[in-house]
């Protein structure tokens, strides 16, 4: 048995994202944090974030928050609760205003303002045309935002727990008393004993075969809280980008539509005209993603194979403008400056040079618009009622707050992440000095350390990767774009099968401590299969159609039925669905035209 | 990293580029240098000292042995000062650093074009030497005696 | 201390700051400097002494009618003045590189310091006070008792 | 196509002497990274292998490892560039960076690369009051490009390990950090470029770099790092930021 060690701080953030680092921040300012992270901070997935962060600064055309409201709301099919939208986008003007005053390297307008371009869903409301609304640092908005909190967290000192793997939270009753990690250097478990526990862990894109995200990202967060009680909201809603680089799923940013990018199917169609009109290939996400797949199936694409191209050569792009009789044209100059990692992506992995030829592309598993549920503070909520479980937070993609409804618009996690990882940080700051520090259960770790155990010991027939990959083909091919009744029982027998060979026919190679990733990745292929099976569950309960979650079983949104939020727990192995009404404030749900 | 040893080791395996090498290159050929430099400089001021002494250290110069030295002499001052310009150039030219793979197969080039016509000059020189000592019945490796100088 | 210094003419802010210079500055422009100095004494030298003349035919003879002229003997003191310089401050660069003991490595700059002024000092006065006419004469009684 | 894989392998808790793990790959596309043949190790072959990596397309900065002999990211890296076209064969060998202490197969102690990257004070700082209006502080796009390039850096420390400077003394900041001070130094909005110059001039500052740009080409995000190691010489030697 390896050694347990204690520490205490006021609060601990568990996640060294956008999300965690900014509550970090601001948490510090009054209190002791320890930020306990499974990578480096700089390492974390935030820093992957391509195109952009919006916020209505209306620096070079009229804008204004209302419309980045609208717009989001009507993003996520009218799913989203109004009241958290608005705080989401009016806060977006001022948290991207201190990222600036934080150093953070935006581009900028030759009047010396922050440079701000086009993003899919983003429109003025008035005219419906696209308004320059992302605010970017060339395609590497996310990498500068990631960087600068790090930076400001350096500044100030910050306390951090690099490559401690948090594997287990310490609930007490309706309370938190912290966290239980391991550190991945030495495989001894430490016990991060605290008033307040907030989760920034990220997403789970890994439970499918072809995503946007890293392999780090397994949903740890997500399903440590679902496995101590914590429900999970609106799990069916999972992102699929429409443009993946073609079985790499490595993300083609939005922003080359922004830029004026393309998409063409085999025939040579910009097949976006038939699906999305007015806004055509800057349509919302879901939109286009199911307009890709949609082609695919009909044995539109590229060559028949399962891609269509993104083309943003200046020579399509400039015939399109001209086209539309917009004045604006394009350089290779422009891609180079503008989209300059994309470019490298393209040519490093595809050998293809974006300014000569086309992109492979096809959708890809992005973004989880569910999990831990939580209000406008960030506190996480113990059931649908809107109970809330004392000192336990959450924010960024591990969150649910819902400000992205049934499907995120592009941009606006990166906002998602500053706004509501302060909020969190602040009301952390707040009120963490009024709490009281609950002791410790007995035996806290206890648990955690037999599964460790049994996972290190057991000598089962199968390796964690071959479970994985069965988990990741179900996903993809029944739980993915489009979905079904029949799919999605499928998956749910699967999963089943899956879990159980997990917990009684697994074996590792490591049973070493040190730097035990074979243990610690076996480890979390359990949080994707709690996962996975959480989203085929609610997914199949939603019968309805509606932003990310396609049924062609109930291929309409049914307003009547389903417009409320999804809740779901676990209770002696039984899935329990609950379900919470959205709140509507100024947008009445209308159909959803693009 | 703790050890000479393994430093040296490790810089010879290193896969580098063009740059990897030069610096190589210039490293070794500048200790190369130096060394003959103090040697060269303590028995130049023998010419004032001990004239016979520096006559001889002369006359020693003149032996095959040494004269290969010479040759390489000349290898090691070329490309470090070649090397050398190159590397204050762009030092206070960093827009130039696009062309710091050009530069370095440049001043490889550049010695090779001027170290090649003068070291098989000096190498011709240094064969006729030989033609000249075996002419006397010396061998080429024959060193002359010192004492015959002091005396 | 910042300043704008202007933003007109190159369209960018640059700005004068003040900062601490410390040896190693110096050592490094010297280095860059005397490097450039190098390429026309050094290689002018090899040019001379081993091309040139070749090696085979340099003799104290040779030396001495050089030496004939103050203006070689100044090119020889500079040549020798920068050369000893900059290659023992290269080799200290070198050591530093490999030896990371702070004490050390102090003592080896002082000893390549004392060294370097030492072996200038020593050669200086080998080529300031050289005589030709003595070495010719002494040129002269070492052929004759060389028998050659 | 068929692959020879040869991996530095060492593990304490089984003897402290590293060792050469040779694997063979079969059914290896030219297209695969390296990143995924260590996976595959990994997974299919032996699970004890570590190694760190994340978002496997090289934003990370997770997987800098010394591959054939060079600095690289292994999620950047294809099989293709160790195989001639055509050819169906490739050798490929995998080695911890080099210059900080290994601690389990191809996982070094970043500690001390971090300590560098700290000591250059790495972040903004600007004590004059935000401006009144609440909005951005004004940067002219001229010179919000002077240190474009340095905003590029994911910290992997692929440049840092392929430094002989660096090899030969660790107390070099190295050239990661150096690229860290560049990006505030020439930022116009920051106002402590001579506390970091003084930081970077120091005896184990940018005099320790001896041009062998080896940095510059390992640099997975193609910044050009010996070229603001020497624009931060410049401006030591002139005062002028
Ligand atoms: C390729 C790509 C491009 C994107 N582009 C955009 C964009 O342009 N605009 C936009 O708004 N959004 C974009 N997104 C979405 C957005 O980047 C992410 O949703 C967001 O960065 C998530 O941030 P986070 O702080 O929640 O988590 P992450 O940044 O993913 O960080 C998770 C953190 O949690 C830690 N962690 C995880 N598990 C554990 C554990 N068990 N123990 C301890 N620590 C743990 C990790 O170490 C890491 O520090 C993009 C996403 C991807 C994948
Ligand atoms: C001929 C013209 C010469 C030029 C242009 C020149 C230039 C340079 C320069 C610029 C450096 C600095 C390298 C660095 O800091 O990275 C250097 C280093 C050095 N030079 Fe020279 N040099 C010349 C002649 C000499 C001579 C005659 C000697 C021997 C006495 C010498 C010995 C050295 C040594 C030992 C180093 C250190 C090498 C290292 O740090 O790797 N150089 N030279
Ligand atoms: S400068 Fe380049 S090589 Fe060095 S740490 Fe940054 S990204 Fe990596
Ligand atoms: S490799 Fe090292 S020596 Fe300088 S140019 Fe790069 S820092
Ligand atoms: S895994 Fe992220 S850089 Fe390679």
């Amino acid at each position: 048995m390896s050694q347990i060690h204690t520490h205490q701080h006021d609060a601990i953030i568990v996640g060294a994202g956008g999300a965690g680092l900014m509550a970090a921040l601001y948490a510090s300012k009054k209190s002791n944090v320890a930020v306990v992270s499974k990578l480096y901070p700089t390492r974390s997935h935030t820093g992957a974030a391509q195109g952009g962060i919006s916020a209505a600064l209306g620096n070079v055309e009229e804008d204004n928050w209302e419309w980045h409201a609208f717009d989001t709301v009507k993003g996520s099919d009218y799913l989203a609760d109004q009241d958290a939208v608005d705080v989401l986008c009016k806060e977006a003007i001022d948290a991207v205003i201190e990222l600036e005053h934080m150093g953070l390297p935006f581009d900028r307008f030759p009047n010396g303002k922050i440079s701000q371009r086009r993003f899919g869903g983003h429109t003025n409301n008035e005219t419906k045309k696209p308004v320059q609304r992302a605010c970017h640092a060339a395609d590497r908005t996310g990498h500068m935002i990631l960087q600068t909190l790090y930076q400001q967290c350096i500044k100030n000192k910050v306390n951090f727990f690099d490559e401690y793997h948090v594997v287990d939270l310490i609930r007490v009753g309706n309370a938190v008393a912290g966290v239980i990690a391991v550190d991945v250097a030495t495989g001894d478990f430490h016990i991060f004993h605290g008033k307040a526990v907030m989760f920034a862990t990220g997403g789970w894109g890994r439970c499918w075969e072809v995503t946007s995200n890293a392999h780090s990202l397994t949903g740890d967060g997500a399903a440590i809280c679902f496995r101590r009680g914590v429900p999970m909201e609106d799990m069916e809603f999972f992102q699929f980008h429409p443009t993946g680089i073609f079985k790499l799923g490595i993300l083609i940013t939005e922003g080359v539509r922004g830029e004026g990018g393309i998409l063409l199917n085999g025939k040579g169609e910009r097949f976006m005209e038939k699906y999305a009109p007015t806004i055509k290939d800057l349509a919302s996400r879901d939109v286009v993603s199911r307009a890709i797949f949609l082609e695919l199936r009909d044995g539109n694409g590229i060559n028949g194979q399962n891609y269509v191209h993104l083309d943003v050569t200046p020579k399509t792009v400039n015939k399109y403008f001209e086209l539309a009789g917009e004045s604006r044209r394009i350089t290779r100059e422009d891609i180079e400056q503008k989209l300059p990692d994309i470019a490298d992506f393209t040519r490093t992995y595809l050998g293809i040079d974006p300014v000569e030829e086309p992109m492979p592309i096809q959708p890809t598993a992005h973004y989880a618009m569910g999990g831990i549920p939580t209000d406008v503070d960030a506190r996480v909520l113990a059931d649908a009622q809107g109970n809330i479980i004392t000192g336990l937070y959450a924010a960024g993609e591990v969150a649910c707050v819902s400000v992205h409804g049934a499907n995120r618009l592009g941009t606006n996690s990166l906002v998602d992440l500053v706004v509501f990882g302060r909020r969190a940080g602040m009301h952390i700051a707040e009120n963490v000095p009024h709490m009281e520090l609950l002791p410790l259960p007995k035996d806290a770790a206890a648990s955690v350390i037999t599964e460790f155990e049994r996972l290190r010991t057991s000598k089962g027939k199968h390796k964690p990767y071959q479970l994985r990959q069965r988990m990741q083909k179900t996903m993809t091919d029944n739980v993915g774009v489009f979905r079904t009744e029949e799919s999605m029982n499928a998956a749910l027998a699967e999963l089943k099968q899956l879990r159980e060979e997990y917990m009684g026919n697994i074996t590792i190679d490591d049973k070493g401590r040190i730097f035990n990733t074979d243990l610690l990745e076996a480890w979390e292929l359990g949080c994707l299969l709690e996962l996975a099976e959480v989203t085929a569950y609610a997914a199949r309960n939603r019968q309805e159609s509606r932003g990310g979650h396609a049924r062609e079983d109930y291929p309409n949104r049914d307003d009547e039925n389903w417009l409320k939020h999804s809740f779901c727990q676990k209770d002696d192995d039984q899935f329990r669905l609950d379900y919470k009404p959205v709140t509507i404030l100024r947008y009445q749900p209308k159909e959803r035209v693009y | 990293m703790s050890t000479l040893l393994l430093t040296v080791r490790e810089s010879m395996r290193y896969r580098g580029r063009s740059g990897h090498y030069s610096w190589l290159a210039h490293r070794i050929s500048g200790l190369a240098i130096l060394l003959f430099l103090v040697m060269h400089v303590w028995d130049t001021a023998n010419a004032h000292f001990y004239p016979a002494l520096y006559a001889w250290s002369l006359e020693l110069f003149k032996y095959p042995l040494f004269a290969v030295g010479e040759i390489g002499l000349m290898a090691a001052v070329l490309y470090h000062a070649f090397n050398g310009i190159r590397i204050t150039l762009l030092d206070f030219k960093p827009e130039w650093w696009k062309h710091q793979e050009k530069s370095a197969t440049i001043s490889w080039g550049l010695f090779f074009i001027i170290f090649t016509p003068i070291g098989l000059y000096m190498f011709i020189e240094l064969i006729a030497r030989c033609n000249e000592l075996a002419a006397h019945g010396n061998t080429c490796w024959t060193i002359p005696s010192l004492a015959s100088y002091l005396r | 201390m910042t300043t704008v210094i202007g933003t007109a003419k190159r369209k960018v802010t640059i700005r004068q700051v003040q900062i601490q210079a410390n040896s190693e500055r110096y050592a490094y422009l010297f280095m860059r400097m005397s490097g450039v100095a190098l390429l026309v004494l050094a290689v002018g030298h090899m040019l001379i002494q081993h091309v040139l003349n070749s090696s085979g035919n340099l003799t104290l003879l040779f030396v001495a009618d050089q030496w004939n002229s103050w203006g070689w003997r100044a090119y020889d003191m500079f040549l020798l003045a920068f050369a000893v310089a900059h290659g023992l401050n290269g080799l200290r660069n070198v050591l530093e590189d490999y030896i990371h003991n702070p004490n050390t490595t102090k003592w080896i700059s002082r000893f390549l310091v004392a060294f370097g002024i030492i072996t200038i000092i020593w050669a200086g006065i080998g080529i300031a006070s050289f005589d030709s006419e003595a070495a010719r004469a002494a040129q002269e009684a070492l052929r004759q008792s060389l028998g050659q | 196509m068929q692959v020879q894989l040869r991996i530095r392998r060492y593990n304490p808790e089984q003897s402290n002497k590293p060792w050469w793990g040779d694997y063979t790959l079969q059914n290896v596309n030219r297209t695969d990274t390296v990143l995924d043949l260590l996976h595959r190790v990994k997974w299919e072959i032996d699970g004890t292998l570590a190694l760190r990596r994340s978002c496997a397309h090289g934003v990370c900065g997770s997987d800098a490892m010394r591959i054939n002999g060079a600095n690289v990211l292994a999620c950047k890296t294809l099989v293709s560039s160790f195989s001639r076209e055509g050819s169906n064969q490739a050798k490929i060998q995998v080695e911890p960076i080099l210059g900080l202490p290994v601690q389990k197969d191809l996982i070094v102690n970043m500690e001390p690369f971090f300590e560098h990257y700290r000591s250059v004070l790495p972040y903004m700082i600007n004590n004059d009051p935000a401006p009144a209006d609440g909005r951005e502080r004004l940067q002219s796009p001229e010179d919000r490009a002077r240190f474009d390039d340095t905003t590029k850096c994911i910290l992997c420390a692929a440049c840092t390990t392929s430094c002989p400077s660096f090899w030969a003394n660790d107390k070099y900041v190295g050239p990661a950090a150096i690229v860290q001070a560049h990006r505030f130094i020439f930022d116009s909005r920051d106002q402590a470029p001579a506390e970091r110059l003084q930081v970077v001039g120091d005896t184990f500052g940018v005099w320790r770099c001896r041009t062998a740009f080896n940095c510059t080409n390992a640099c997975p995000r193609e910044i050009e790092v010996t070229k603001a190691i020497a624009e931060v010489k410049i401006a030591l030697a002139t005062g002028e930021v």
